[in-house]
């Protein structure tokens, strides 16, 4: 008996706790940098090197190239058929040049089963929407900036001071992980 | 205030009679709807869920969709089904319900409630008819999961209906009356107060029976789902499951409201008006039992009737011994 | 207002409604073929007999009779049906000859006379409107007699019941041995 | 005089039925409630995960191990990697084998909670479920944000990990053990002292020690009776030789039993994770590795303590970068085994109590 009201009284505990449901369509989750959603796919960045279509564990990735004038692949077709995709990564994990990545889009439920064979421009416009390509893109040009900034501003302190001292670098952005 | 009890049985009486019953019972409906949206609040809140909130405001119009969907549903009866008493049967469960809740004195004015001289008695008799309309709909729907759900009901639902019945008799006894209306009246007046207070032992039994009787959790063996699917209903579609449903919530109703009229003074109290005070108390009676629903996890079948013949109706028994040896005494 | 010689009043109209009920579940009972619709016949008798009680002013009796005879027996019998019965195969009665029938057909009809003529004839010691059925409790009543004027008898049935159930239950554990 | 007898009848619990926890089926034979015999039919789910590791390079196959064991995924991921590591005799980072120890345990931490929520469903309370949710939720975002997925993890390379921790990961697993532990003690509060549960749970389907080794049961189903068999302190692999921790055995070998180990072992998971943030280094967490795994030709089985019990991988290679022939110890397979032998004599409800507390998964049955 006792446990028993030991049990109610948890359950009434719990009348006024936080509701932890999340109302999906209007509130949508954030997902950390690493979440493994639907690829993306810059097309001007492949050099067509078939690796993440060797690595794929589920053979969905099918791709062709051809040599343009200056002598380079270039990526014609590629096409990544969703139905089999397990969405394990290794394809990004493979690519040299970073051309297919993973975003947060996660919302694949379609219609009808041709849905899920996504080609090179849907792959390009998820980008758009949920990659990360540009907003990386825009960082680094925004850190080349500032690193361009920095080197003018010790360049001109150097010049001032005439010393041989080296600037103080801003590193501690860039370590990542703990101790 | 214009009782129809007291009045003669003239053709213009019986009509306002009639519609005076169907007022009623549409308000009845209205309230078990908003019973199942109350217990899916009650539940998702303990749960920490949130709970329907999708249809109208703060989801209030759910369990009227969900009405408006069964209702609309196709309504299939499975082949090797027998036809005329899968047809049959929920509206056997079903009648009784709405039946017993003529006895309720909802309010100290009692309009269009029958003060009949064997309320309690009438309770007992009608809500018994029930089990048969769940038995038969177990059988005929001819599908082995219903029929043990069905199986299960029967033995469960008449082996708690004794120690219910012998819970009310203490109360019975010091009210006098098996009249509902009366049992009320005698508790403003009662030395002890409520009813709840004397009969502490016959509350207790009437609870544990009670819960029985509704299938709730811990009870819920009939309708197991993680046993028997859905027990006697499993086969049932559309309006016909509605009707179990709502033979279920109006029974929870029912039964809450009994508790408060036996047991807690029923319309009785200060200030609020009587209907209110009603209200309230049968809502924290129907709490208290979806608290339970959130909590508990399932008897075990093999000890229920064990539960019942060696525990519930000696308590019960014994409780009426008390309350006699104790009208005498004091 | 009167119809075959009874006034039509509420009462009536009931009774009639509720005789209806008892006489077509009887049929019912004693035609259907399946277990279970005969089982779901029998309670329809019951409630109408219920019923009648109610009219007659015996509404404790009516409700016991819905209890014990609608609630428990009947679903007693459907409860070992289940358990026992295969239940679903309708049997199949011996085909009835013409000459069979008819005298079922006579042998009922002589029964039935028989008693409506002596329902006729008796003279009933109250009769039926001059009780005022709603305006006593029948609780009281019945209550009065048998704690007052059969208390011996009550309490004689009340041991040989006792004794009986005692006697079942020991029967009941031999077997199990 | 002739006793009155039911009819015997052929009942099926699944494929689809809401408390197999899966594409299970079983198919008891019932008289009147009591089970007469039960017979368990899988293979609803089954994949061919091994033929297809066959024309899989090593690498390839983690992914599909993921869904073997779909609630403990990161332990199936260590369970291959760490057979191809020991047919290569690999040395693996020392941040990396922290790491690993870190999510395995908060997976198996992650299962068992799972375990208590459902076997609280099959037993009819509905709120612990959604309760142990809340708590299996912030691990599975832990991992979302290590690996970026919340049940597939693909998380363990052969030679490391696949990411080191993002920053401030080590911190919020320190901050969620106090939460956990917290939240255990609610649990507990909630579930073990219900006398309706405890009457369900004890002495029911008891298993006997010796029953448990003949059916060669491993995991909670084998400690449950009392023989204190845990792989990571009997064959420590990886590091678990470093952390403190008890093996949590039971006594009667009974569905409470069973129940109360996971219970418990939870705890102890908490403890070694405690542990393991301590005394984390720093360092890389992928070894050197060749382009191409190889594994010398030979035969290699090695096995892990998984969330269910003795999990294990044997590799036949050629030395080929393909293993020849792959063979997974599946526990819930094996421990399945004895739930014929469990269930008769029960009657229906005890047979979802008792089905309950095998606890298998069929990712794992099926393979």
């Amino acid at each position: 008996m006792f446990g028993i009201l030991k049990g109610l009284g948890v359950t009434f505990g719990q009348l006024t706790k936080k509701k932890v449901t999340l109302q999906y369509p209007e509130v949508k989750p954030v997902w950390p940098e690493r979440f493994r959603g639907i690829h993306e796919f810059i097309p001007e960045l492949c050099i067509v090197c078939n690796q993440c279509a060797r690595i794929c564990p589920t053979s969905c990735i099918s791709l062709s190239g051809s040599r343009d004038a200056n002598k380079k692949m270039r990526i014609d077709t590629y096409d990544i058929n969703f139905e089999i995709c397990i969405l394990c990564d290794l394809c990004v994990e493979v690519c040299p040049t970073e051309a297919i990545r993973m975003t947060d889009q996660f919302e694949l439920a379609a219609y009808s089963r041709e849905e899920f064979y996504k080609d090179m421009h849907w792959l390009y416009d998820n980008h758009k929407e949920h990659g990360t390509y540009h907003a990386l893109q825009e960082a680094k040009e925004q850190a080349a900036k500032e690193q361009a900034a920095k080197e003018q501003a010790a360049k001109e302190a150097g010049a001032k001071e005439q010393a041989g001292r080296e600037p103080v670098a801003a590193s501690e952005a860039a370590t990542g992980g703990e101790t | 205030m214009f009782s129809w009890q007291t009045q003669p049985l003239t053709g213009l009486n019986f009509i306002g009679m009639v519609i005076g019953a169907v007022v009623v019972l549409a308000i009845l409906l209205l309230v078990v709807m908003y019973l199942i949206f109350f217990l899916r609040k009650v539940v998702a809140w303990m749960q920490n869920r949130i709970g329907p909130n999708r249809v109208g405001p703060w989801g209030l119009f759910q369990s009227m969709a969900d009405v408006l969907k069964l209702l609309l549903k196709e309504d299939i009866v499975p082949a090797k089904a027998d036809r005329a008493l899968f047809l049959v049967a929920p509206i056997i469960a079903f009648v009784p319900a709405f039946t017993v809740l003529a006895v309720i004195p909802y309010t100290a004015g009692h309009i269009f409630t029958a003060g009949l001289n064997i309320g309690v008695l009438f309770y007992i008799a009608l809500s018994s008819i029930t089990i048969l309309g769940i038995v038969l709909g177990g059988w005929a729907s001819n599908n082995k999961y219903s029929l043990v759900g069905g199986l299960r009901s029967a033995a469960q639902m008449i082996s708690y209906e004794i120690p219910l019945g012998m819970s009310v008799l203490g109360v019975v006894m010091l009210a006098g009356s098996l009249n509902l209306t009366t049992i009320v009246q005698q508790q403003a007046t009662d030395r002890f107060g409520w009813y709840i207070i004397p009969q502490i032992i016959g509350f207790v039994v009437f609870m544990i029976a009670a819960v029985a009787e509704l299938n709730q959790t811990p009870f819920d063996l009939p309708e197991a789902e993680s046993e028997l699917v859905a027990g006697y209903f499993t086969e049932y579609t559309g309006f016909r499951f509605a009707f179990y449903m709502l033979t279920e919530f109006v029974y929870l109703f029912a039964i809450s409201a009994l508790a408060t009229t036996l047991f807690l003074g029923g319309w009785l109290g200060p200030w609020l008006p009587s209907w209110l005070w009603f209200a309230i108390k049968t809502s924290a009676v129907i709490f208290f039992m979806f608290w339970l629903r959130a909590t508990m996890p399932r008897l075990r079948v093999d000890k229920l009737m064990g539960f019942a013949w060696k525990v519930l109706i000696p308590v019960a028994l014994f409780n009426i011994l008390l309350t006699g040896l104790l009208s005498l005494l004091v | 207002m009167m119809l075959f010689g009874f006034p039509i009043t509420g009462e009536t109209v009931a009774f009639f409604m509720l005789a209806l009920i008892i006489i077509t579940s009887g049929v019912f009972l004693m035609t259907l073929r399946n277990v279970m619709h005969m089982a779901l016949a029998l309670g329809g008798v019951f409630l109408g007999v219920a019923g009648i009680f109610v009219i007659l002013g015996a509404d404790f009796v009516g409700v016991v009779q819905v209890m014990i005879y609608a609630g428990a027996i009947t679903i007693l019998m459907v409860f070992s049906l289940m358990l026992t019965h295969s239940g679903n195969k309708a049997e199949e009665g011996p085909e009835v000859g013409a000459v069979r029938g008819i005298a079922t057909f006579v042998g009922v009809a002589i029964v039935v006379g028989a008693i409506l003529l002596v329902i006729r004839h008796t003279s009933w010691p109250v009769s039926p409107t001059a009780m005022q059925p709603y305006h006593q409790s029948t609780v009281l009543l019945i209550a009065d007699a048998l704690f007052h004027t059969y208390t011996i008898q009550f309490e004689l049935v009340s041991a040989i019941l006792t004794t009986a159930l005692v006697g079942a239950v020991i029967i009941a554990r031999k077997e199990e041995q | 005089m002739e006793t009155l007898h039911s009819e015997e009848m052929i009942l099926n619990i699944g494929p689809q039925h809401p408390s197999t926890h899966g594409v299970f089926r079983l198919v008891v034979t019932i008289d009147g409630e009591q089970i007469v015999a039960a017979d368990p039919v899988v293979g609803y789910l089954h994949r061919g995960t091994e033929k297809l590791a066959e024309s899989l390079q090593y690498t390839q196959i983690i992914p599909y191990t993921d869904r073997l064991d779909y609630v403990a995924a990161m332990l199936n991921n260590y369970a291959l990697v760490h057979t191809v590591e020991y047919a290569m005799d690999l040395e693996i980072p020392e941040r990396a084998e922290y790491l690993r120890v870190i999510v395995m345990e908060l997976n198996r931490v992650a299962s068992h909670l799972l375990f208590v929520g459902a076997y609280l469903l099959d037993l009819g309370a509905m709120s612990p479920f959604l309760y142990v949710f809340q708590e299996r939720e912030m691990i599975v975002q832990l991992f979302n944000e290590i690996c970026g997925a919340r049940l597939t993890y693909n998380y363990m390379r052969v030679g490391g990990v696949k990411w080191d921790a993002p920053p401030g990961w080590l911190a919020k697993v320190r901050d969620f053990l106090p939460h956990m532990r917290e939240k255990l003690k609610m649990y507990d509060a909630l579930i073990s002292g219900n006398e309706i549960f405890l009457s369900r749970v004890r002495g029911m389907g008891v298993i006997t020690q010796e029953e448990a080794v003949a059916y060669s049961l491993s995991g909670i189903n084998l400690r449950s009776t009392g023989l204190r068999f845990d792989l990571r302190k009997k064959r420590p692999y990886g590091i678990y030789d470093k952390f403190a921790f008890d093996v949590v055995v039971g006594q009667n070998g009974d569905c409470f039993d069973r129940y109360w180990c996971h219970f418990l072992e939870m705890e102890q998971s908490l403890n070694i994770v405690e542990q393991a943030l301590e005394s984390i280094p720093d360092g890389p967490v992928l070894g050197k590795v060749p382009k191409l795994i190889r594994i010398p030709a030979g035969e290699y089985y090695t096995s892990i303590e998984g969330a269910r019990g003795e999990l294990g991988v044997y590799i036949v290679s050629d030395g080929k970068d393909k293993p020849y022939r792959m063979k997974l110890r599946r526990p819930s397979f094996v421990n399945l085994q004895i739930l014929s032998k469990l269930l008769i004599g029960q009657n229906m409800a005890n047979m979802i109590a008792i089905l309950g507390a095998v606890d298998i998964v069929l990712g794992e049955v099926d393979a």
